[in-house]
């Protein structure tokens, strides 16, 4: 009876999370093979609310496909439709005006700011606690309004345009974001109080589903979950677009590999943001939004295009295959969270199941944008 | 076992308030006639149930109704030790054993020796009716008391007569609970 | 004590309203308590939305009982009334001041942690009962949560037992009357001659402590941990069965902070030994209700192997510690 | 004697215990798991400690004594499950069964 | 065992840290709005549900040119039409034309995405958004918007 246990098959139950699980944060099922609290194999089941946002980049127009972008992911649309814009303006030569890019940068960091705000939230929410999300939310509404007074909607905003903006924004939007900054740095330093120095949050993260660097370069992934793992890797700096190379912001990198390591970097990302969003107010020019010549119908020239965008979640690809009409004739999306979940089936492989759902909202799900 | 035993069981907990002084001897007799019926209901479902669960439940209702018991015994200290030992430490015990080693409860038993029920029966029928006999003629001559038996008393007792024995048992929980451990834990490695 | 049965009738169904009255208003306080503490106002429509408790018990009374198919029938149904039931026969003992009391037991403390038993094996059968493996994972967690730390709270009710030589709830409360200075969570009294307890604020949050983790609250509620095992043992309750067990952790709670009350606060004691009285005694529990609240709306779920450390590891050693340092000083002084 | 007036009476309880040690007897041998087998000793245990507190309660003179002794057997009532459980779950994973007709390794 | 009494310490240092914000929090305001009792007002570029615009004779806008139905992703946007025979003085005499008279404009609100396409497509700056967002309702029918109809009923 000595020895390493032999798990048999009967001594295993199969528990499912999900497809409706609170912890889930959406209609993702995992089948896990339990024994005890102890996960033996997690397979991960996709597809739930698959949309087919892929197929229906095929069938549209460019300008068409805009709105789809921003229902990928709720949480950060603003990113996803900048990849989108900056891959046809890639295609199709579009100059864009300096004010355009700059409102874009900005724009995009705020959007950030309020993913990671929720992400934060929820992430406390799946470890027990419930109020700090009360407070991200504050935080977030006052961003969600600022996004509002400017682009009209507060989710889903479908701002961007090839070449420029939607509308301009104004002395009010300014303000406001200035006034947004102090705000969020103390609020930041609340959360650092409360939640990230409390000792029951900290023995729930510390050591608790590493996830190493060799595992993020086999599985591809990105943003905060490679950064949390000693990767130094941001599409920003890395493969710069857009005006962030004007920008002077850092990377922050953790090389613990451990759930409190991500939590780390996004926390750190926020403040990163703030730095940008500073200095694009200042660097904020004058200036018309739109390029003077546009193209009435937009159809890139043959050939093969993608870009990469840093949005809240990792790296944001969007993969354009044109054959000269004003349909694509291939429209990949390399969504980060989709590579991100997909190591979480060998990442969670012995852990406890309190464990594995503390990493799995580590990783910053968002379920419409892995099943696209 | 249903809701009304349940709440019943809970009853003579303050219905016999200063042991049984307070009380009319009436309601006191009705209760107990109840508590029997508890102890006895509680038992036939822990030998006698098909499901280990339902039996273990049984058991806590018998345990229960004998904690009862032992306040008409004018001891409601020991009644109180029996719940929160046995309903409080046993039956959970028990009730572990069972969610952690029998996965299928309703499996089919294969044929039993065929006379297992009915010698089971005569036994146990043999002996209790023995027993009955015994205590229906035997004449116990009553001694007189030489204190209350309070709880102090108990206590100064443990310490001082049997305190080695007290000392035993302690020992032998002991060594019970790091058995235990030593016997579950072999064959985890984690 | 002169008590006729219809005297113990009247105390006990006084004690049953208290602690349902209670129950039922403080998920009204709870709401409220988080939503302030969330910058938000909580249940408020008509009048502080006193109406609210009653609302929410029509609508679960009037739900259908839902018994998931290849549940155990007995065992589901009984679950919430074990639940429920002792957890209301605890209030019989509690003495509120020095007359209103529905039954004083000279085993009083003994009673309550007797019936608090009960709860772990309400747990147990909910969760096995309702056939549902998030049921099963659930229960097995409370109850092994239950059973660790009902040890540092009856090794911390015993130095308390020591110290004032009975286990009658009204004694031990009476043996701190007198004012602030009296109460046991000090660790100097000078009620009869000079008494050091150097540990007594330590233990009393041993108590607090173990007492938050017995009744289930957060930051231990990992019986109804509803991030990971959707919502622990009472998964496939609805309506009253739901509500009882609802009910029952309520009453728990004001137990629980009762017995804090009458073993470390001085029951109803008057901070300054002026007024004693039941008003002082309500107060205590409130206010230590209100932290119970202030805690859970405060911190993140523990794990389950962090619980349990704390319980063996910290809370056990240190009140066994105190156990022997209050023998020894006892002895001494 | 009235119906009302058992509990006074020292045969009632002698009698009680003795149908439940009949039923702890009867379950041990027709009870075919382990846990089963537990559950039936836990009631020959609880018989002999209801006798000795009717004995320690009308007949013996220092009504201490059956207090005590009735508590030494629930802590040994108490070793005894924590014992059997581990034992059973010992057994379990050796045999993936608790069936007392399964554990006949040794039966040549 | 330094290490043990040091970690107890400043974990319960923190906890009492923690609950020191939420006790701060408790006396503060409440920030959100108690909905059905007060609403807040929509910004000025707040995208509803499109509406068209009339002229100031309160004739819409809309010329049926068709653009916002072919740049709706969603197709929720359904413009009937009816060509009209007109006659007109051209250089002194009558001539024959055809016109297109917009006789429906209806909006399938369940499928709109409210991208705010079709807006920017107009060139006659016939449709913009409107500020109404307290639509619920048990019935799908209830959100095919029959857009002129509202155009009169809003006139009236």
């Amino acid at each position: 009876m000595s020895g390493p246990i032999h798990i048999r098959k009967d001594e295993t139950f199969t528990l499912n999370v999900g497809p409706q699980h609170p912890a889930t944060h959406g209609v993702l099922r995992v089948k896990m093979e339990m024994d005890g609290e102890y996960i033996v194999k997690a397979e991960t089941v996709l597809g739930y609310i698959h949309r087919m946002h892929e197929l229906m980049g095929e069938n549209r127009t460019y300008p068409q496909v805009l709105p789809n972008l921003s229902r990928l992911d709720y949480l950060g649309a603003m990113g996803y439709t900048h990849g989108h814009v900056l891959a046809v303006e890639r295609a199709a030569g579009i100059e864009v005006p300096e004010r355009a890019e700059y409102v874009r940068a900005i724009m995009v960091e705020l959007n950030r700011v309020a993913s990671h705000l929720f992400w934060f939230g929820a992430f406390v929410m799946d470890l027990g606690g419930f109020t700090p999300l009360m407070y991200a939310i504050e935080d977030r509404e006052y961003i969600l309004d600022m996004l509002e007074a400017v682009t009209g909607s507060r989710l889903t905003y479908c701002y961007f345009r090839f070449g420029g903006l939607y509308n301009d924004v104004d002395d009010d939007f300014v303000n406001a974001a200035r006034a947004f900054i102090p705000r969020m740095r103390k609020s930041l330093k609340k959360y650092d109080a409360l939640v990230t120095g409390n000792i029951i949050f900290r023995k729930r993260l510390e050591n608790i589903g590493p996830i190493s660097a060799e595992m993020c370069r086999k599985y591809g992934a990105t943003g905060p979950v490679a950064r949390g793992a000693g990767i130094d890797f941001d599409v920003r700096k890395n493969e710069p677009y857009s005006v962030y190379p004007e920008f002077d912001f850092d990377v922050p990198v953790y090389h613990e590999c451990d759930s409190l390591a991500r939590y780390k970097v996004r926390m750190d990302e926020m403040e990163q943001s703030l730095r940008i969003i500073e200095q694009g107010l200042d660097k904020l020019p004058e200036g018309p939004i739109m390029p003077k010549k546009k193209p009435k119908l937009i159809k890139p020239p043959k050939g093969d295009y993608y870009q990469a965008v840093e949005t809240a979640r990792g790296s944001f690809g969007i993969r354009i295959v044109s054959d000269g009409t004003k349909n694509a004739y291939r429209f990949k999306l390399r969504s980060p969270t989709y590579s991100n979940m997909s190591l979480f089936d060998e990442a969670c492989e012995g852990m406890m199941i309190m464990d594995a759902l503390a990493m799995m909202g580590s990783l910053d799900l968002v379920i419409p944008e892995i099943d696209r | 076992m249903n809701i009304m035993d349940t709440i019943n069981s809970m009853l003579p907990g303050f219905l016999t308030a200063d042991g049984l002084a307070g009380i009319a001897d009436e309601a006191a007799g009705v209760v107990f006639l109840i508590m029997c019926a508890i102890t006895l209901i509680g038992g036939v479902i822990a030998c006698n149930s098909e499901r280990l669960v339902r039996a273990v439940a049984g058991l806590a209702v018998c345990f229960v109704g004998v904690a009862a018991l032992y306040y008409y015994l004018n001891s409601p200290f020991v009644a109180m030790m029996q719940i929160l030992i046995y309903v409080g430490a046993v039956c959970i015990t028990i009730a572990f054993a069972i969610m952690l080693a029998a996965p299928e409860e309703n499996k089919k038993h294969g044929p039993a020796g065929p006379l297992s029920g009915p010698l089971g029966l005569i036994a146990a029928g043999l002996a209790t009716i023995g027993m009955i006999g015994l205590a229906l003629k035997t004449d116990f001559i009553a001694m007189p008391k030489v204190n209350m038996g309070s709880v102090k008393l108990i206590g100064v007792e443990l310490l001082t007569t049997y305190s080695m024995v007290f000392e035993l048992v302690s020992i032998v929980l002991l060594i019970a609970i790091i058995g235990s451990l030593v016997i579950a834990r072999h064959g985890r490695s984690k | 004590m002169d008590l006729t049965i219809f005297n113990a009738v009247i105390a006990v169904v006084i004690a049953i309203a208290f602690a349902a009255a209670n129950a039922a208003y403080l998920v009204l306080a709870e709401r409220r308590g988080a939503g302030r503490i969330q910058r938000r106002p909580g249940p408020n429509v008509n009048l502080f939305g006193i109406l609210q408790p009653p609302c929410d018990g029509i609508k679960l009374m009037t739900k259908q009982l839902m018994i998931p198919g290849g549940a155990d029938k007995a065992l589901f149904m009984v679950a919430p009334v074990l639940a429920m039931a002792p957890a209301i026969m605890s209030f019989v003992t509690i003495p509120f001041s020095d007359t209103i009391v529905a039954h004083s037991m000279n085993i009083g403390v003994l009673m309550i942690f007797a019936f608090a038993s009960f709860g772990g094996m309400a747990i147990l059968l909910a969760g096995w009962g309702s056939r549902n493996k998030y049921g099963v994972m659930a229960a097995v967690r409370a109850v092994s949560q239950n059973i660790s730390y009902e040890v540092p709270m009856l090794i911390t009710v015993i130095t308390v037992v020591m110290m004032t030589g009975s286990m009658d709830l009204r004694e031990i409360s009476l043996s701190q009357s007198g004012g602030i200075w009296n109460w046991n969570i000090f660790p100097i009294s000078m009620k009869d001659g000079f008494m050091l307890q150097p540990m007594m604020p330590i233990s009393f949050l041993i108590f607090f402590i173990c007492s938050l983790a017995e009744t289930n609250r957060a930051p231990f509620d990992l019986g109804e941990a509803e991030s990971e095992l959707v919502a622990g043992f009472h998964t496939e309750y609805g309506s009253m069965g739901f509500g009882l067990f609802f009910m029952g952790e309520y009453a728990n709670i004001v137990i629980g902070a009762s017995l804090i009350t009458i073993l470390f606060l001085g029951g109803w004691d008057c901070p300054l030994g002026l007024y004693p009285g039941v008003w002082w005694f309500l107060l205590k529990i409130y206010l230590l209700i209100f932290s119970f609240i202030w805690i859970r709306w405060t911190f993140p779920r523990t794990t389950i192997y962090g619980l349990l450390n704390l319980s063996w590891k910290i809370l056990i050693p240190i009140s066994l510690f105190n156990l022997l340092l209050t023998a020894g000083l006892l002895k001494v002084f | 004697m009235s119906m009302l007036n058992l509990h006074n009476s020292l045969t009632t309880y002698l009698v009680l215990a003795a149908i439940l040690f009949g039923m702890g007897v009867y379950g041990l041998v027709t009870r075919r798991t382990l846990v089963g087998m537990l559950i039936a000793s836990e009631l020959i245990l609880v018989a002999s400690s209801i006798n000795i507190m009717a004995f320690n309660r009308f007949t013996a003179p220092d009504p201490t004594i059956g207090q005590i002794f009735s508590l030494f057997i629930m802590a040994i009532a108490a070793a005894e499950a924590a014992i059997g459980l581990s034992i059973t779950i010992a057994v379990y994973r050796n045999y993936k069964s608790v069936d007392t007709e399964d554990l006949v390794d040794l039966n040549g | 065992m330094g290490a043990y009494f040091s970690e107890i310490f400043l974990g319960l240092w923190s906890l009492l840290i923690g609950l020191g914000i939420t006790f701060k929090e408790f006396f503060k305001p409440v920030v959100t709005v108690p909905y059905p009792f007060k609403t807040i007002k929509m910004s000025d570029r707040y995208r509803g549900h499109i509406e068209l615009v009339e002229d100031e004779s309160g004739e819409p806008k809309c010329i049926a040119c068709m653009m916002c139905q072919r740049a709706c992703p969603s197709g929720c946007i359904s413009i009937t039409t009816k060509t009209e025979k007109y006659e007109v003085e051209v250089d002194g005499e009558m001539k024959t034309k055809k016109r297109k008279i917009l006789i429906g404009w209806d909006l399938n609100f369940t499928t709109c995405s409210l991208c705010g396409q079709c807006v920017e497509s107009c060139n006659k700056d016939a449709i913009n958004f409107s500020k109404e967002y307290n639509l619920a309702s048990f019935n799908k029918e209830d959100f095919h918007f029959d857009l002129l109809n509202r155009l009169k009923e809003r006139n009236s």
